[in-house]
């Protein structure tokens, strides 16, 4: 219970701290940013040692070791790769490290289009192959297949793909084409707007509702405290920083 | 326009709305749409005893959007008799899975179901290999995962009893809130193995699966707090999203009013600037 | 280096590719008997319809890299956004303050990271050029390593060797959130007056939009993560979308070798549409037809 | 030679490679492929090293100087060597760093307070953003912000209250015009990413190693 209560009072003090950014910047955000980076990176270094070096390096060769599967060994030259990464720390030895990220590079770069191509632009264009007329389809619906709606979906398909035509001369009556297609865009934009919206406010009323439960009884109300507190400290800090007179310039966001 | 507004007054504004309203509720209508519709449905279309893959992607940073249709999913699910099988190929997702299964199961023993682990539900934690896992686990489940989270070999848990792959699986239900997701459920599980599938994913996610929804390959889906509000609406058991949803309705209302008036603000500089030339 | 073994080297550069286009014509059609039979075909026939596509794409990008070889211009239509990159530039020279650079927040596995370095090596040099100073946050530390390499070639490239300072490319942290803080600690501390974002983005796009915004920087992005469109749109003086962002290194260089794959992809995007238009028509006119057609896709 | 044409021939092989592995199923290269990426990884975690490596040197730098703002610098390098050496000490003690360890414990009160709430401060962002930011220029800027305006109270409770259509209105242009244009520019995208590709695996676009 102890730990928890403690843990409970580090994260109300430290999300109210990161909320004083809206204040300003000032010295307790500026701490709980440092705080949030070095953390951060220190929780990296060891995802990256349990989920990737322990599996796929350490135990292949562990493997390999007791004899159990040879084909372990192979990962030796995934050993050696990173060494070449590491080799850049010395000025002398830096170029090394450009083989390791040739390989890197050839590789993901391969993958990725590969993977383009066939989940992107070979499905999606199956998927705008749709019927129009004979299927029986009903000429107006909100919701579902409709004729007035799979046209306005292939018009909006081809219209925005010659949008990004980049040979297109000017005053070609292709152009107004495009320019049509520049409006689907822009209701695209707007209703993922929307929807993101809708989910940043989410987590906000997610991170109020923390706070409220952190200010119950039994965790000693938590968060009333620590936001007296970090009020109380801007209070201080802003009548320390204009007594210091003129010269320190904030650095207001506002 | 006036340049040397303060935004803070906007931020105020926006935290205001969020801390009062939230200990202010109200009633509110409900009109959940087709999609949240589908889930609900597909979840009462099947006949007790039947299992529900559950794969659990996201950490706790999405705790605020996905936890409440979680909650949701999981008591609806367990109250019908259905039982779970919990994965994840998100390392930070298997202890929020933990959190909600202890936090239905403990509501359901209030309102006297007995609902037991290994047995009703079963949590198997974390595989490594995003696409590649969903793959696996796609192939077979067992094989994929030997132990569960707490370490149990799989196989001597009585849920598992006759689950080897898919074929035994009712439905695929994915909640998540990135890649690896639903879209990879789909291609790696759905599409192969042609399983019945449902997802509740983040807002932000949301409008990618309006064309899965249409190509019917998702039977529907939750996005973000409001479809996890329908949700609990439909199921009549309001929880943290329908607490949270007057704020959602009202926030969008403020941002809203912030985009007009800001816009007035826009033409009104716009216009006068215009007569100032003229004259 | 001998300029004869170069060249000798270069040309090898396009033959390798080509090998590889030849062997997949030939494969499959010396095997086309066997794998019917076969439990498990040597060629994956399902990937048939991307191996088309690579094709067609490969003999438009080598029409055109012949064509740009024998010295005709190739024409592309002006994007603003794209000289809006020289010009911010030039105003952080005139104003004595550093350029940002965001090369996005994903991996080097990414490619629209890997367009976004491209596009850095570019706007480095015009930096170097201008004699400014650049500095590029980076999130991982594989694309930091790459960031150093390509800023420095390019200080070199420009003939500033001696103005390049390692300490300008920045590995901030693994966290999405803390690098996200951690840049715009650099924007209000450091105040650079040109934010250049190229990249794969997420939820952090609109703190750093919005932040460069209210400092009064002008501000270029570029990038095909279509839910942070909207907010750089939004906030941003000029913004590549989608696939003017992937065609941004090439007008930069105006190499023609580069060139000609953005001349391929324009035609390679007319035959996507006829393609698509006849499966439209064939969709209605012959259903039947349909499932075969499908095949393909 | 070393230091340009090999890493040139390096990434032209592997993409090659790569792209016959996606097209024919032979054991030979499938192990190959595999196993290079498998490699891919692995040097991805290594250089996690050199993220570390470059974090210490330029704090450390900071502080030595007594340039702006050191003293944060300290709590980072230090924040980072306390969760470093309690993952590494939780590794070495009990072999792992889930539930139930000290790491994890961090991880819950630390972390995740910290990151939630920079992903709150974004609905402050956006709401100034819809402010200051969002004018309806022309037709398209107009366009854009009455589709999101539609969007944002249409998915609402409060929105169906006002009117039944609304919500209709909205999941409409959701599933139609927003979906024509996610498609337009999923498949645009993809031509550009496969353009990228062959310019890097063609080896003329090498963004690691510019100028020869």
């Amino acid at each position: 219970m102890t730990a928890e209560l403690i843990g409970v009072w580090i994260s109300a003090l430290l999300t109210l701290a990161i909320f004083s950014f809206l204040y300003k910047d000032n010295p307790i955000y500026k701490f709980a940013e440092h705080l949030f980076v070095g953390v951060s990176a220190g929780y990296t270094f060891i995802q990256a040692i349990t989920g990737t070096l322990i599996p796929n390096l350490i135990d292949p060769l562990r493997k390999a070791a007791s004899g159990t599967d040879a084909s372990g060994w192979f990962r030796l030259g995934a050993l050696l790769l990173g060494f070449m990464m590491l080799l850049r720390l010395v000025e002398k030895t830096r170029w090394i490290s450009r083989w390791p990220l040739a390989l890197m590079v050839g590789t993901f770069a391969a993958l990725r289009m590969l993977g383009h191509a066939q989940s992107d632009l070979v499905k999606q264009i199956n998927g705008t192959m749709i019927p129009l007329w004979g299927a029986g389809l009903p000429w107006l619906l909100w919701e579902g297949a409709s004729i007035v709606n799979h046209i306005i979906l292939i018009v909006g398909v081809l219209s925005v793909l010659i949008y990004f035509f980049f040979s297109l001369e000017q005053k070609t009556p292709l152009k107004q084409v495009g320019y049509v297609g520049t409006f689907f865009l822009m209701v695209t934009f707007g209703s993922s707007f929307g929807y993101t919206v809708l989910g940043r406010v989410s987590l906000l009323i997610g991170r109020v509702q923390d706070l409220y439960l952190f200010s119950e009884a039994r965790y000693h109300y938590a968060s009333l405290i620590c936001s007296v507190a970090v009020t109380g400290f801007l209070v201080v800090w802003e009548i320390f920083n204009r007594r210091k007179g003129k010269r320190g310039q904030s650095d207001q966001t506002g | 326009m006036k340049k040397s507004f303060d935004r803070r007054w906007l931020f105020l504004a926006v935290g205001l709305v969020v801390v009062v309203f939230l200990r202010i509720p109200f009633r509110l209508k409900y009109a959940p749409n087709q999609k949240t519709r589908g889930v609900y449905q597909a979840v009462e279309s099947l006949p007790p005893g039947s299992i529900v893959y559950l794969a659990v992607d996201y950490g706790p940073s999405s705790q605020a959007e996905l936890l409440p249709m979680h909650e949701a999913l999981v008591y609806h699910m367990l109250k019908r008799d259905l039982r779970i099988i919990a994965g994840s190929v998100w390392e930070s997702a298997p202890p929020v899975t933990d959190k909600a299964f202890e936090k239905v199961a403990a509501v359901l023993r209030k309102e006297g179901i007995e609902k037991k682990y290994g047995e009703d539900y079963v949590n198997l934690g974390f595989k490594a290999g995003l696409d590649v896992a969903i793959a696996k686990i796609g192939s077979s489940i067992p094989e994929t995962y030997p132990k569960d989270y707490r370490g149990a070999p799989v196989k001597e848990l009585p849920i598992f009893e006759d689950v080897e792959n898919f074929d035994q699986i009712g439905l695929l239900c994915n909640l998540s809130a990135g890649s690896p997701g639903a879209r990879q459920w789909l291609q790696q599980v759905q599409t192969r193995y042609n399983v019945r599938m449902v997802a509740g994913v983040t807002a932000v996610m949301a409008p990618d699966l309006y064309s899965f929804f249409q190509s019917k390959q998702l039977e529907g889906f939750l996005g973000g707090l409001v479809g996890a509000a329908e949700y609990e609406y439909l199921i009549e058991r309001p929880g943290l999203g329908m607490a949270g949803m007057n704020v959602q309705s009202l926030s969008h209302f403020l941002i809203l009013g912030f985009v007009i008036v800001g816009n007035i603000i826009y033409f009104w500089g716009r216009w006068k600037k215009r007569k100032e030339e003229l004259e | 280096m001998g300029s004869e073994r170069r060249k000798a080297l270069s040309r090898y550069r396009y033959f390798l590719p080509l090998i590889f286009v030849v062997f997949c014509i030939s494969r499959p059609l010396t095997i086309a008997g066997e794998t019917e039979t076969a439990k498990e075909a040597v060629f994956h026939r399902e990937h048939l319809n991307v191996l088309v596509a690579l094709i067609v794409f490969c003999a438009f990008f080598f029409y055109f890299l012949f064509r740009s070889r024998k010295g005709r211009a190739l024409y592309l239509r002006k994007i603003p956004g794209i000289r809006a990159i020289e010009e911010a530039v030039g105003r952080a020279t005139e104003m004595g303050k550093p350029v940002l650079f965001v090369p996005g927040i994903d991996d080097i596995d990414e490619i629209q990271t890997l367009a976004g370095i491209a596009i850095l090596s570019h706007v480095a040099r015009i930096v170097a050029r201008y004699d400014s100073s650049i500095i590029v946050p980076t999130r991982k530390s594989i694309v930091m390593t790459v960031c150093e390499e390509t800023v420095k070639e390019s200080f070199t490239a420009a003939g500033r060797p001696d103005a390049y300072r390692g300490d300008n490319i920045r590995y901030l942290s693994d966290d999405q959130f803390a690098y996200t803080v951690g840049v715009d600690g650099i924007m209000l501390r450091e105040k650079p007056v040109a934010n250049i974002y190229m990249g794969a983005f997420y939820a952090e796009s609109l703190i750093l939009s919005e932040t460069g915004f209210s400092s009064g920087a002008i501000q270029v992005a570029g990038t095909a993560s279509l839910s942070q469109l909207p907010f750089f749109i939004a906030a941003c003086d000029y913004t590549l979308i989608a696939e003017e962002f992937y065609a941004a290194s090439a007008y930069l260089s105006k190499d023609p070798k580069v060139l000609s794959s953005i001349k391929a992809s324009d035609y390679f995007k007319i035959v996507t549409i006829l393609v698509l238009v006849a499966g439209i028509i064939l969709v209605n006119v012959k259903p039947e037809w349909v499932e075969m057609f499908k095949f393909w896709f | 030679m070393l230091q340009v044409r090999v890493p040139i021939l390096i990434t032209i092989f592997v993409g090659v490679f790569m792209i016959l592995k996606f097209f024919f199923h032979v054991p030979f290269i499938k192990g190959v492929a595999d196993e290079l990426e498998q490699w891919c990884l692995v040097a991805f975690a290594m250089a996690i090293v050199l993220g570390v490596a470059n974090i210490l040197r330029i704090n450390l730098r900071v502080v030595m100087k007594r340039r702006k703002d050191w003293p944060y610098k300290i709590v980072l390098v230090f924040s980072m060597l306390v969760m470093a050496g309690v993952g590494l000490f939780d590794l070495i003690t009990r072999g792992d760093v889930s539930v139930g360890s000290r790491f994890q414990y961090l991880f819950e009160y630390i972390l995740t307070p910290l990151s939630a709430t920079v992903f709150a401060l974004l609905a402050f962002y956006i709401s100034s953003a819809a402010f200051r930011a969002f004018r309806a220029r022309n037709i398209r800027a107009a366009l854009l912000l009455i589709s999101a305006s539609l969007v944002m109270i249409g998915r609402v409770p409060l929105g169906a209250a006002i009117s039944g259509t609304l919500p209709k209105l909205a999941d409409w242009i959701m599933a139609v015009p927003n979906t024509a244009g996610q498609r337009g520019l999923i498949i645009g995208a993809a031509m550009g990413v496969i353009a990228t590709g062959l310019r890097i695996i063609f080896g003329i676009e090498r963004p690691y190693l510019k100028g020869e």
